[in-house]
């Protein structure tokens, strides 16, 4: 019987209790804002979308094998001996033509382990967090500077140069090889020759 | 009105048309209203902004939601029973809006001018039973019908302690007639029942605690009439995701919301008709002291409208504070707690009433 | 002829408001009274172990936060330890204190979100408003310090992604103030709120000896009246340097071990996890934190099961290594994974309501159970 | 506390005609090898065993040992033929405060192990796991099911075993997607 009372006075006090703090929190200011017209500034560490800085971009392929879900696509060309590629901003050679840089925002997880690998930190998180698309195709980030046409004859320039030097190589081998062959027609006629010497065999280079 | 309508068309058909159509003028902005007042009540408290875009501070969302509601797809789940799953939201509406009809929203209207509205409240208020019941029988989906069994099971119980203290009440006052009984209330708050009615005799102080009770209870029991949380048993959504309502959508959705909204008022003003005066003002009337009679009934009409919002208010409340009772506690409290304290309570006002 | 009558199959899940994400309940009911309950997971499953298997062993740490996304700290904090002690690393001092401050946030994070959660299973929507707000307090922390709010990839293997933030043990010092204040009032607006009391006392009574022998762990298995915390009775990183008590089940309100009791742990969890958090920002000592950074990642052959103590319960990495620089086999044992396996016995003879009661109360998170 | 090496011996004396075997050179932890088809009752005797006590399973895991031969095949990728399958189980006790680790280990072909679920319920749930995962069948359990994978997931394709192959098609869905 005592319960019994004990009871229904708990059950009527304790929300008498609830009720009181909950009347408190109406004249509380409200936490919460109006989110596209006032936001909430963001720390500077924040890691948000990725950008890449192509003007410090060596193309060294960190970042996409530090990705854990491979969303960073990087192909490099060589640039040719002429050309000039400038220098990053802390100094490093550039030795490659980034054709081509994408970052498919879509699967990229924001971990951030792509950031502290890179060379010449071109690759860094922005505090940009609004760029959500109608299409996933348009989360396909291409950052590198060159167009395809630029990019095919960099390719083109390269694989030219590439023949140009593997056939300079070749001609180059076949010249010794014909220059040692002469050596030991040479030595071969000379009676005296120093039998030690030896020349190689000519050697097949397919190119 | 109704009385007044007749002369003034002289045709009963209009004149009862009119007259049953003008709580609908109340209870759409009504509804309107309660649920922007829930959304807001509930924001504030848990220190959030709530509806802030469409108008205002958000005044129109609920009309926006309004268009949005009509617009929607109408689904009707292949295995329903679509005759009674159709029928079903009406059916609860017209629960609640039948009470309407004997509330009096002041001197001077009220839908039908019965002797027995009380009973008559009681009596059509578990109407909402049937259309629940209905429509989770109809939706064929087991989480619906679980929340129409235990809408029924918990309605049916409830009104006992309703009736119990509205009898008690009727034993003070001697009348079955809501009219009658807010009229009795009249001129300033202590003449209200919750201060032991108009009488001044020395039982009007030994009634004030009883009264008390009596009120206590009767919220109570009328919060678990409306399925308000902490006794919204039948459309638990933790449990039963929505209960009854879970299959309906669109229009019949905003029905069923509606009849809740509806209901939570028709209570409430249940509630101050029976403890605090109705449609009576606590201090006079300012149509009496300007003079001005006219001013009177559209005083009393915002009496009325500000005790109903107010417990209406009370209610929500309640809701965003306290977790929900369990099925069986629901009938603890009304078997063994509510029902023995409202015979008590019975017996002692009938003692007191008899000095 | 009898009726002939059978039990009810309710299908709870897999959308259903409170089951915590997509887990599927089949229940099999008698009225409203649950004769079994039969839980199917594996709608979240994403292929964790598998995916660990492919990558090195920096790139899983990402991957570790998302299994319980809501102590993704915790997660890292398992993980680097195993693979720390499988290579024989030392970590600095202050790297030490920092994982345990974070850790310790984390932890009053994640049972911010099992109270919150609860009250909402039960009905009471206002608590779990209150104490989401504190929340961000916490995340915004975080966010401050490595920049994310939720999937940190903070700890890493022989150090951290990034020194505290400078503001960051005040900030810190300030929500210990101003939360301590807040534990009162959910006191009192919910745990002793009678209808609460009444909903989860007495209810999902889980013994002591049927917890140890299912493997329950954390606030669960404390809840039951053993003594156990793994930050106590197998210490790892330098938890052995605090002063700290273990909170455990003394049934208050009911019987030991049920729902009130699990709810209540957590609550005087966070209280002492506020009171490690103090030590340890006090104690906290300057150096540098990548010192003990490795080069290369490549752990000896060799195999490691390290167990730390999760807000929910026992995290258990077993790393085999073969020597190269992707594990061979990383199994985690997740401790929602082995609390949910005892619904069954705790829930039988209950009704629906108390199901869900139970549910909120061993505090799943099914990014963990499905990995 | 008993270190792993005394638990070895009580095991020894124990089961005279089982295979048992430490292997102490792992850098951090020993493990104890035992015969598949004697888990059981190796198990219940170190739980039940007044020395041992070991009252928890903290963990068990299903592992695929790619120890044996590796087929190329045409489309590049490979098929293991021969070697083990294991399953780890490391063993605590609350009370004594020890651990250990043993590991049980079953011809791929036919990978056969008994369930230890009726001696730690803790099991039930990892042993399905090791199931669906790398397929070893655990004898007398009592609900053998997949339990992370569907329920109609292709039989015979395990996912944690190291040459297991993605479907093309699930349920007339492409994979991947």
């Amino acid at each position: 019987m005592k319960q019994y009372f004990k009871n229904t006075w708990e059950g009527l006090w304790t929300v008498f209790v609830g009720m009181k703090i909950t009347f408190k929190h109406l004249f509380v200011p409200s936490v919460t804002i109006q989110y596209p017209d006032v936001k909430v500034p963001l720390p500077e560490r924040v890691r948000n979308r990725l950008y890449v800085n192509m003007d410090d971009c060596i193309g060294c392929d960190q970042c996409a094998r530090a990705c854990p879900v491979e969303c960073i696509e990087i192909e490099t060309v060589k640039s040719m001996p002429e050309e000039d590629l400038g220098k990053t901003s802390n100094g490093k050679k550039k030795a490659l033509w980034v054709t081509k840089f994408n970052i498919d925002i879509a699967k990229c997880c924001y971990c951030q382990l792509c950031v502290f690998p890179c060379p010449t930190e071109c690759i860094y998180m922005t505090d940009v967090y609004e760029f959500s698309e109608f299409k996933r195709e348009d989360l396909l980030y291409k950052f590198s500077t060159l167009s395809g046409e630029e990019t095919l004859q960099k390719k083109e320039n390269f694989e030219k140069f590439q023949a140009e030097k593997e056939a300079q190589k070749a001609a180059e081998i076949k010249a010794k090889a014909e220059a040692a062959a002469k050596a030991k027609a040479e030595s071969e006629s000379k009676p005296n020759s120093d039998e030690t010497k030896q020349s190689e065999p000519p050697k097949q280079e397919n190119s | 009105m109704y009385n007044f309508l007749t002369e003034l068309t002289g045709n009963e058909i209009i004149a009862a048309f009119i007259s049953a159509m003008l709580p609908v003028v109340f209870i759409v902005p009504f509804v309107i209203f309660g649920v922007l007042a829930e959304r807001k009540v509930s924001a504030h408290i848990q220190d959030r902004l709530g509806p802030m875009r469409v108008g205002y501070h958000g005044v129109l969302q609920t009309v926006a939601d309004f268009f949005k509601l009509i617009q929607k797809e109408d689904i009707i789940a292949e295995g329903a029973d679509r005759k009674f799953f159709n029928l079903a939201p009406y059916l609860v509406f017209v629960g609640s809006y039948a009470v309407y009809a004997a509330l009096p929203f002041t001197s001077t209207y009220i839908g039908s001018e019965t002797d027995i509205g009380l009973f008559y409240i009681i009596a059509v208020s578990g109407f909402a039973v049937a259309g629940i019941l209905m429509g989770g029988w109809a939706s064929n989906n087991k989480y619906s019908l679980y929340g129409a069994l235990r809408s029924a099971a918990q309605i049916v119980s409830y009104e006992i302690p309703t009736a119990l203290v509205i009898l008690s009440m009727v034993m003070l006052t001697g009348t079955l007639s809501l009219a009658t009984m807010s009229e009795m209330q009249t001129a300033y708050f202590w003449n209200w029942n919750i201060f032991g009615g108009a009488e001044w005799a020395f039982t009007k102080l030994l009634l004030i605690p009883f009264m008390f009770i009596a009120f206590i209870i009767l919220y109570i029991s009328t919060l678990a009439e409306v399925n308000r949380l902490p006794f919204d048993m039948p459309e638990a959504e933790s449990e039963l995701v929505a209960g009854y309502s879970t299959e309906y959508s669109g229009m019949k959705f905003a029905m069923f919301f509606l009849a809740e909204y509806g209901n939570m008022f028709a209570v409430s003003a249940l509630v101050s008709v029976i403890f605090f005066g109705g449609y009576q003002s606590p201090f006079g009337y300012l149509g009496n002291s300007l003079g001005l009679q006219w001013l009177i009934p559209y005083e009393q009409l915002f009496w009325f409208a500000l005790k109903g919002i107010l417990f209406v208010l009370v209610q929500m409340w309640l809701r965003w504070t306290l977790p929900r009772v369990r099925v069986d506690q629901l009938m603890t409290i009304c078997w063994k707690y509510l029902i023995p304290y409202s015979f008590a309570n019975l017996i002692i006002i009938g003692l007191i009433t008899l000095l | 002829m009898a009726l002939r009558t059978e039990e009810l199959i309710l299908n709870v899940g897999p959308q259903h408001p409170s089951t915590h994400g997509v887990l599927r309940l089949e229940v099999e009911l008698e009225g409203e009274l649950v004769v079994k309950v039969k839980p199917h997971i594996g709608y979240l499953h994403r292929c964790f172990e598998k995916h660990a298997e492919a990558m090195t062993y920096p790139q899983v740490i990402p991957y570790t936060d998302r299994m319980d996304y809501l102590a993704s700290m915790y997660n890292n904090f398992g993980y680097v330890i195993a693979v720390e002690k499988l290579m024989g690393i030392e970590v600095p001092e202050r790297v030490e204190y920092i994982r345990v401050i974070m850790g310790e946030l984390q932890r009053i994070a994640s049972h911010m979100v099992a109270l919150g959660t609860y009250g909402l299973d039960l009905g009471a929507f206002t608590p779990f408003l209150y104490l989401f707000r504190d929340r961000e307090k916490i995340l915004t922390m975080f966010e401050m310090t490595c920049g994310a709010r939720l999937l940190y990839n903070y700890m890493w293997v022989g150090g951290l992604s990034h020194d505290l933030h400078p503001d960051f043990v005040r900030l810190a010092r300030e929500f210990i103030q101003y939360f301590r204040p807040n534990i009162v009032e959910l006191n009192n607006l919910l745990t002793y709120n009678k209808i609460f009391i009444e909903r989860t006392a007495h209810i999902g009574i889980l013994p002591a000896d049927t917890a140890i022998n299912y493997g329950i762990t954390g606030p669960m298995l404390r809840a039951s009246g053993v003594n156990w915390d793994l930050r106590k009775n197998d210490t790892y990183s330098i938890y052995n340097r605090f002063d700290f008590d273990i909170p455990v089940g003394q049934g208050h309100m009911g019987t030991v071990g049920d729902c009130w009791d699990r709810y209540y742990v957590r609550v005087l969890e966070m209280e002492q996890s506020m009171r490690i958090l103090e030590q340890a920002l006090d104690q906290l000592p300057e150096g540098d934190i990548n010192s003990a950074l490795p080069k290369r990642i490549k752990p000896p052959v060799g195999t490691v099961y390290q167990r730390v103590e999760n807000p929910k319960g026992e995290l258990g990495y077993f790393i085999i290594s073969d020597g190269s620089l992707n594990p061979f086999r990383v199994k985690v044992r997740g401790p929602s994974f082995v609390n949910l396996s005892v619904i069954n016995e705790l829930s039988r003879g209950h009704l629906i309501a108390d199901l869900i009661a139970i549910l909120g109360s061993i505090d799943i998170v099914l990014g963990e159970i499905d990995r | 506390m008993k270190k792993a090496e005394e638990i070895f011996e009580l095991i020894k004396s124990g089961f005279p005609g089982v295979t048992v075997e430490l292997s102490a050179d792992m850098p951090t932890e020993p493990i104890i090898s035992v015969d598949p088809l004697k888990v059981h009752e190796i198990c219940k005797f170190l739980r039940d065993n007044e020395d041992c006590k070991f009252d928890s399973l903290m963990n068990l895991s299903g592992v695929d040992d790619a120890n044996g031969e590796k087929i190329k095949e045409e489309d590049d990728s490979e098929i293991i033929k021969g070697g083990t399958l294991s399953v780890y189980y490391h063993l605590h006790s609350m009370s004594l405060n020890h651990k250990i680790t043993l590991r049980a280990s079953a011809p791929r072909e036919n990978p056969e192990v008994e369930s230890v679920d009726n001696v730690w319920k803790a099991a039930d749930w990892h042993e399905r796991e090791a199931y669906d995962m790398c397929g070893i069948k655990f004898l007398n359990h009592y609900d053998l099911r997949r339990i992370l994978m569907p329920y109609d997931w292709e039989d015979g394709s395990y996912p944690l075993r190291k040459d297991y192959k993605n479907p093309e098609f699930y349920n007339g869905m492409k994979v991947p997607y």
